[in-house]
């Protein structure tokens, strides 16, 4: 096909989109709401392969439009997610919200198409933005969004001031602003990128961001901010840091964590967000074994997640908006009253368990078959037997903490005599796209991995992909059945609190509160008031010298007058000192 | 002599001996440029140090009161800042070249040909003037451009109140007429202007010019102010008549500028204002010596009227 | 708060008949867990470095137990630190 | 007459000042100076044309060829500054008519303008002026016209704040006119061509380290450099909107620009940075004060002086830029003359829209306003976004520069130190947005509505500036890559 005429970066049908959106009304805005993701996927599909397109800025040759087989998968998942995330908002959220959402998987979809780097930091920047938008949106209906979304903010640009820097030094030392592997260089800008892209991924120490903002979010909010930035985060590293050995023991804190604050969360929805950072956990560790079975798992498992998450969010969220009810404490028994939620939620969550015959299984098991198949090769063998291990036990802790806990204390355990019904049609409807999918990739994984990006060795080592022999499936029962053992048998520890747990955000909520309330507003009221007060100390000590001081407005000219005969000497004495 | 005065300006509190003092120590700067053989500084000196700030200064005493208020910090800090000055001030002058060397590159690069080809280029005997007028004529212009934006300043801040004021009674004329006072100034004023008159149009010869014209213009009409009041110096030149002037003071200076434009010569190139280049240089200096009188003698004067306006609404 | 979804809280018969038959099932199903390992066999994925164990009888049953078990454990754990009131942040 | 442009660019509005101070007719005054600013406009865009190719355009003024006359040399550095601050009036001008009714009397409009024109026409004869006496005697003039247009402020504190601008502002130009005469006992010549001619020889000599002390410290002031910025906050808060507006976006550019001419055009990067090592004082003042005035952005209620701390810091920018001493570096400090004025323009001209429709600037005026008047808010958001350096706005473009320079001399806590405010103006400059668009407004306050499209225009024409030189960057870092590596020379 030839559409060399028209090759526009297929992000840029959201990101427009979503100003059309507030423009248009009723009918014609829900056609929309379906119809442009669909037409973005078109587009993705259409570009063809190894194309690109090119922009200059400043002496740089910018590239918004590179087609790679990453790429497409990611572009693909998202402009799925936005779909089915559409779907499922289409008159229950606000217009704020869905125009963020629709700029904010645009953006998403942007990063996965850059060729280079400031292109990338571009599209990195607007999702940000995006991103706090959606959270923002909730702000009326949930005061605490508010709050949220600005820390939120505050995380995401720390993230991308540092990977601005990270970029600029990549630029000065390589000359290029290519987006591609980086692992060969050296050097302080590479790491400084990669930070930036970890906070994206919710790394330690700063994991808290996800579950601190993400569950503020409206049912429908909750739904996009779950889909884009921390799998974006994903394919980035996987184009530009594979085989990073530090990732490994990133990702694995990163499970881990997940599954420990996830088994006391009592808030449904943090605990959705707790899981989200431990699957992309899963990811984090595969980009860090780095090789190319290992890479094809972090990518089908991030396809597979957004899915499979997606839809737990939709059914927690339509809990949420049809009880009101958030914590665990609040809920039970609803299987009766919420039949198809509680399916959709099932069905999520045996797939985040990597139940046999849904998308986690056929995806999960990649990555590690990735740590086995590496051992016989890799430098350090038993980090991989490590990886290996603990992996196995991470995905039998899955099924714990979301696989049962989520649909036990909602759906069953005991009735807390809440009588809702199933939600809006079209949300019903697009739990049920999404349920679907999660089996279908499951029963036929092979269109997934058709498109995964490392097809050589998909050709050549095929009996890896061999997800359903009696050995793996029976294993893969045993692991899930005896932790669903150990979760009744220990159920009693269990015990739901209405409590939060501490976090590395405890720093930037509750430190920097208090330390701001010592320091700043109490005296901001009075403009020149507040300088004076920074001031006073120095003025005190030459005070001292001359005795009191007077009114405000002589005093500045004269400490100027003082430093201007300093600066004056200094001039000259730099002279002498060097 | 000089440093005396200085420290008793720094010892007193009377803001109306200051005043004074300062007076004192413009005279006696204006001595020091004359032994310096800079009889044109010294002129401006004596002009606008001596006769017109002081009156100035005067005016604003009217306005806020005759006593400093108690020093808002010791002299600790002021002395620091200035020791610390001087002593970048003298440790750059160790370096220089000598005073009065001959082989000063001040004297040996532009200097010389001001000196030695003025007369022929400009055709006029007063170097000064020359350079002044002719050579940075365009520096000339932002001075004054400098005196018509304090105007501006000043006007914009206190404002000249026009009208008369409703009851005649102003400090001046609460006292009892001053007869002796009256006639020594009605003798004084026109030979004081007839003076001016002469600077102004004697500066390409003698020393004076525009700047020192104006400032002895301005202070006729002063001393007709202090001893007649401002009410019959309204009637005399009102402010309102000022105003233009000031502007066209500058304009006239700046019209040359342009003429010489549209005569083919860069701004203020007068030699194109005639057939003989040094015929035209004369004219074009006439012309701005007085766009610079007539705007330094009525900013003078207006900006006195606007503090003594100030004042006589102020008592 | 009351109602907190908590299976002891108050224990009626009808609750203790739907428990046994709840472990019934699971007891059933574990069974039919184990019983397959009869007949499948497991090949050891880190054979290369001597490693065997992921091979021997029921790995898969007893790892996933402890696991968890462990795994619950530490939160539980962790939680005596890290647990804070609902409100923590609003105050 | 296109070989009078040079003169014309100053003549033109310095005239028209004494012209509509004349006719003393308000509306008259408008309508000359907003022809004087589009005027000036057209002329340093024709300069800039005409220098593009790296020729030097010289005017003798009294046909006195330099050293003897008086000259304007005009080259690509000064062309590019003049552009600025003829482009900056030529957007300021129309908006002032409406912004003024609301803040000075009516009486004083037309000593608004003049005192207008003189300080636009005092900052482009800095700009153009190849002498360094001229230059002072044009400091003077913009300076004296600055006080004058301050102290027209509404607010009372204005008074104190134009006198302690004028202190200060005259120390400053005392110290300037020390440094000048310094170097005219040294040389005997005032141009300053010449002066870096003769300069050449005369490396060791303590006049000339003394003369170069002065000049600095004095453009210093002028420029607020920290800690010599106490004046600074004061006068922007407290002048008129439109004044404060014009102010942070021409005022401080012409002293950076200053700084650059006398370090480079006179004293030469060797001395500066071989002998007088300036570029140590500079960057740590510029990182004292880039780190110091954002925090200080961050506690202010009042908007106006917020901006005021943050252009601070943008000025701490521009001194990093020439202190790093790379072609970079002086690139960002170029590109951000140009870019800090359209950003800093924006988000002032907004605020005067916000004094026009509320009659104030604090945080409280601002509270709920998103809703009331969109365009307004937009613009100040647009102009926040570039003051915190996104991406696709002109502050991006700067501050990467800028990044790019650190990075190459290898300064990694410089380019942290960057980063670390550019967060803190995110801070800053979200208090504003939250406050306009999460708050409702005050029940005190009167409902408003959207400023009237002859502010609105204005304003906008500079968002777009801002976005459009954001993309399209080009021609401005090609202008600040060529005149940086003309000014660096020989150094690097």
């Amino acid at each position: 096909m030839q559409l060399d005429g028209f090759m526009l970066p297929p992000g840029l049908i959201l990101i427009l989109g979503a100003f059309i959106l507030p423009q248009v009304e009723g009918r014609v805005r829900h056609a929309l709401l379906l119809a442009l993701p669909l037409l973005t996927l078109l587009m993705v599909w259409l570009i063809p392969h190894g194309s690109h397109l090119t922009l200059g800025l400043m002496e740089y040759e910018l590239e918004p439009l590179r087609s790679s087989a990453e790429g497409r998968l990611f572009a693909t998942v998202f402009a799925v997610a936005a779909f089915a995330g559409g779907w499922y908002a289409l008159n229950k959220a606000t217009l704020l919200e869905l125009s963020a959402a629709f700029f904010y998987a645009g953006s998403a979809i942007g990063v996965t198409f850059a060729g280079d780097l400031i292109t990338l930091f571009i599209y990195w920047e607007l999702m940000a933005l995006g991103s706090t938008l959606v959270l923002w949106a909730n702000g009326k209906q949930n005061p605490r969004a508010y709050p949220a979304s600005m820390r939120y903010l505050l995380v995401h640009l720390c993230g991308g001031v540092v990977l601005m820097a990270g970029i600029a030094g990549h630029v000065y030392a390589t000359g290029s602003i290519a987006f591609s592997s980086m692992t060969m260089t050296d050097g302080l800008a590479k790491w400084l990128i990669l930070a930036g892209f970890l906070v994206n991924v919710g790394a330690p120490p700063l994991s808290a961001w996800i579950a601190d903002a993400y569950p503020e979010a409206s049912p429908s909010g909750m739904v996009f901010l779950s889909a884009f930035t921390t799998k974006t985060a994903v394919f980035v590293l996987i184009v530009g840091f594979p085989g990073t050995e530090i990732l490994i023991y990133i990702g694995l804190y990163m499970v881990f964590y997940g599954i420990v604050y996830g088994l006391l969360e009592n808030n449904l929805r943090r605990l959705m967000a707790y899981s989200i950072v431990s699957q992309v956990g899963f990811m984090v560790t595969a980009v860090g074994i780095g090789t190319e079975l290992a890479l094809n798992g972090a990518a089908a498992h991030a396809f597979a997640h957004i899915i499979y998450k997606a839809l737990l969010l939709m059914s927690a969220g339509s809990v949420l908006l049809m009880t009101g009810k958030r914590h665990c404490t609040d809920l039970g028994g609803l299987f009766k009253h919420m039949p198809i939620t509680a399916i959709a939620g099932i069905t999520g969550a045996l797939a985040i368990s990597a139940f046999p015959f849904t998308s986690g299984f056929v995806t999960k098991s990649l990555e590690t078959a990735a740590a086995y198949q590496f051992a016989a090769t890799a430098s350090d063998p038993m980090l991989l037997v490590w990886v290996w291990f603990l992996l196995t036990a991470a995905s039998a802790g899955s099924f714990l903490y979301v696989g049962l806990k989520f649909p036990w204390f909602v759906f069953f355990n005991k009735d807390a005599g809440l009588r809702p019904t199933d939600p809006a049609p079209h949300m019903q409807y697009a739990m049920w796209f999404f349920a679907f999918l999660c089996i279908a990739l499951g029963v036929f994984p092979e269109a997934l991995y058709a498109i995964l990006p490392y097809q050589n060795d998909l050709l050549a080592q095929p009996k890896s992909y061999q997800q359903y022999t009696a050995s793996h499936l029976l294993s893969q029962f045993q692991l899930l059945l005896f932790a669903g053992l150990a979760f009744f048998a220990l159920l009693p520890l269990l015990k739901q609190t209405l409590t939060i747990s501490l976090d590395v955000d405890w720093i930037y909520r509750r430190l920097f509160k208090v330390l701001g309330q010592e320091f700043t507003f109490k005296v901001g009221d009075l403009g020149g008031k507040t300088e004076a007060k920074i001031h006073g100390r120095i003025k005190r000590l030459i005070a001292h010298m001359h005795g009191p001081s007077g009114p405000r407005i002589h005093w500045p000219s004269g400490f100027m007058v003082l430093w201007v005969a300093v600066l004056l000497v200094g001039a000259l004495g730099l002279y002498y000192l060097r | 002599m000089l440093a005396a005065t200085a420290i008793a300006v720094i010892r007193q509190h009377s803001l109306f001996a200051i005043v004074m003092l300062f007076g004192i120590y413009s005279l006696l700067s204006a001595s020091i440029f004359v032994v310096l053989d800079a009889v044109d500084v010294a002129f401006t000196e004596a002009a606008v140090g001596a006769g017109i700030s002081t009156m100035l200064m005067l005016g604003t005493l009217v306005i806020t009161g005759h006593h400093e208020r108690t020093p808002k910090h010791g002299p600790v800090l002021p002395l620091v800042v200035v020791m610390l000055t001087g002593a970048v001030l003298v440790w750059g002058t160790l370096d220089m070249p000598p005073f009065g060397a001959a082989d000063n590159p001040v004297h040996q690069h532009v200097a010389p040909r001001y000196i030695e080809d003025s007369p022929q280029e400009v055709g006029i005997p007063n170097m000064v003037t020359s350079v002044l007028a002719s050579y940075r004529a365009y520096d000339t212009m932002g001075e004054v451009i400098v005196v018509f934006a304090a105007l501006v300043g000043v006007l914009a801040l206190i404002g000249i109140r026009e009208q008369k004021s409703p009851r005649p009674v102003s400090t001046t004329d609460d006292k009892p007429p001053r007869p002796v006072l009256q006639v020594m100034a009605k003798l004084l004023i026109p030979y004081i202007m007839i003076f001016a008159l002469y600077v102004q149009f004697h500066g390409e010869y003698g020393p004076g010019g525009g700047f020192q014209a104006g400032v002895i213009f301005a202070s006729a009409i002063i001393l007709y102010v202090l001893t007649f009041g401002l009410d019959d110096a309204y009637a005399l030149v009102a402010p309102s008549v000022l105003r233009p002037l000031a502007a066209l003071g500058v304009l006239l200076y700046g019209g040359t500028g342009v003429v010489t434009m549209l005569m083919g010569g860069t701004f203020l190139n007068y030699s194109v204002l005639a057939d003989d280049p040094v015929q035209g240089q004369l004219y074009g200096i006439i012309a701005i010596e007085f766009g610079v009188g007539l705007t330094v003698a009525t900013v003078m004067m207006l900006i006195f009227y606007a503090f003594i306006s100030r004042g006589e609404k102020a008592a | 708060m009351s109602a907190s979804g908590n299976q002891r809280s108050r224990p009626s018969p009808s609750r203790w008949s739907k428990r046994r038959t709840r472990w019934l099932i699971v007891a059933v199903l574990l069974a039919l867990a184990i019983v397959p390992e009869f007949f499948v066999t497991h090949y050891a994925h880190f054979e290369s470095l001597g490693i065997e164990l992921d091979a021997r009888f029921g790995f898969y049953a007893w790892y996933s137990f402890f696991a968890c078990g462990a795994m619950i454990a530490i939160a539980k754990l962790l939680g005596i630190f890290l647990k804070r009131r609902d409100s923590y942040y609003d105050e | 007459m296109s070989m009078h442009l040079p003169a014309l660019q100053v003549i033109i509005p310095l005239l028209l000042a004494a012209v509509i101070f004349l006719f003393n007719n308000a509306r008259i005054a408008y309508i000359v100076s907003v022809a004087a600013s589009w005027l000036c406009l057209a002329i340093a865009i024709q300069l800039l044309l005409l220098v593009n190719d790296g020729s030097v355009i010289e005017y003798a003024f009294g046909g006195w060829e330099p050293p003897w006359g008086i000259a304007y040399n005009v080259d690509q550095l000064n062309a590019f500054v003049l552009v600025i601050v003829s482009g900056i009036a030529a957007i300021m001008f129309p908006f002032s008519w409406r912004s003024i009714q609301a803040e000075i009397p009516a009486s004083l409009h037309v000593l608004f303008y003049t005192a207008l024109l003189l300080c636009l026409a005092g900052l482009l004869g800095m700009t153009i002026t190849g002498d360094a006496f001229n230059f002072f005697v044009l400091l003077e003039i913009s300076s004296l016209a600055t006080y004058t247009l301050i102290s027209l402020g509404k607010d009372r504190r204005s008074l104190s704040a134009a006198f302690q601008y004028l202190i200060m502002g005259t120390i400053g130009g005392t110290f300037i006119l020390l440094g000048v005469g310094l170097l005219y006992t040294l040389t005997g010549t005032l141009n300053m061509a010449d002066l870096a001619e003769r300069i050449g020889p005369l490396q060791a000599s303590r006049t000339l380290q003394a003369a170069f002390a002065f000049l600095v410290v004095g453009i210093g002031l002028k420029l607020a450099m920290f800690p010599l910025h106490l004046w600074l906050p004061g006068a922007y808060a407290t002048a008129p909107s439109v004044v404060s507006a014009f102010l942070a976006a021409t005022a401080t550019k012409v002293a950076v620009y200053a700084l650059l001419r006398f370090m480079f055009g006179v004293f030469g990067a060797d001395f500066a940075y071989g002998e007088m090592h300036v570029e140590l004082m500079l960057v740590s003042l510029a990182l004292v004060s880039v780190l110091f005035a954002s925090l200080i952005a961050l506690l202010q209620r009042g908007v106006k002086r917020m901006l005021a701390y943050s252009s601070l810091a943008q000025i701490g920018y521009m001194l990093l830029g020439i202190g790093l001493a790379n072609v970079s570096g002086l690139t960002a400090t170029l590109l951000h003359l140009f870019n800090h004025a359209l950003m800093k323009g924006v988000l002032f001209l907004a605020l005067a829209m916000v004094f026009y429709r509320t009659g104030g600037s604090s945080m409280r005026h601002m509270s709920g306003l998103g809703r009331q008047m969109p365009w307004t808010m937009a613009a100040f958001v647009v102009g926040g976004l570039s003051l915190i350096g996104v991406p696709l706005t002109v502050g991006f473009i700067s501050k990467w520069y800028l990044i790019l320079a650190s990075i190459e001399r290898g300064w990694w806590p410089v380019t942290a130190v960057i980063l670390v405010a550019s967060l803190i103006a995110v801070m800053y400059i979200w208090r504003v947005v939250e406050v306009a668009y999460f708050k409702e407004r005050p029940a005190d306050l009167p409902t408003v509505s959207e400023a009237p499209l002859s502010l609105l225009l204005p304003t906008w024409t500079l968002v777009a500036a801002n976005i459009y030189f954001g993309i399209n960057a080009s021609v401005t870092t090609g202008i600040a890559q060529n005149v940086a590596q003309t000014l660096l020379g020989g150094v690097q």
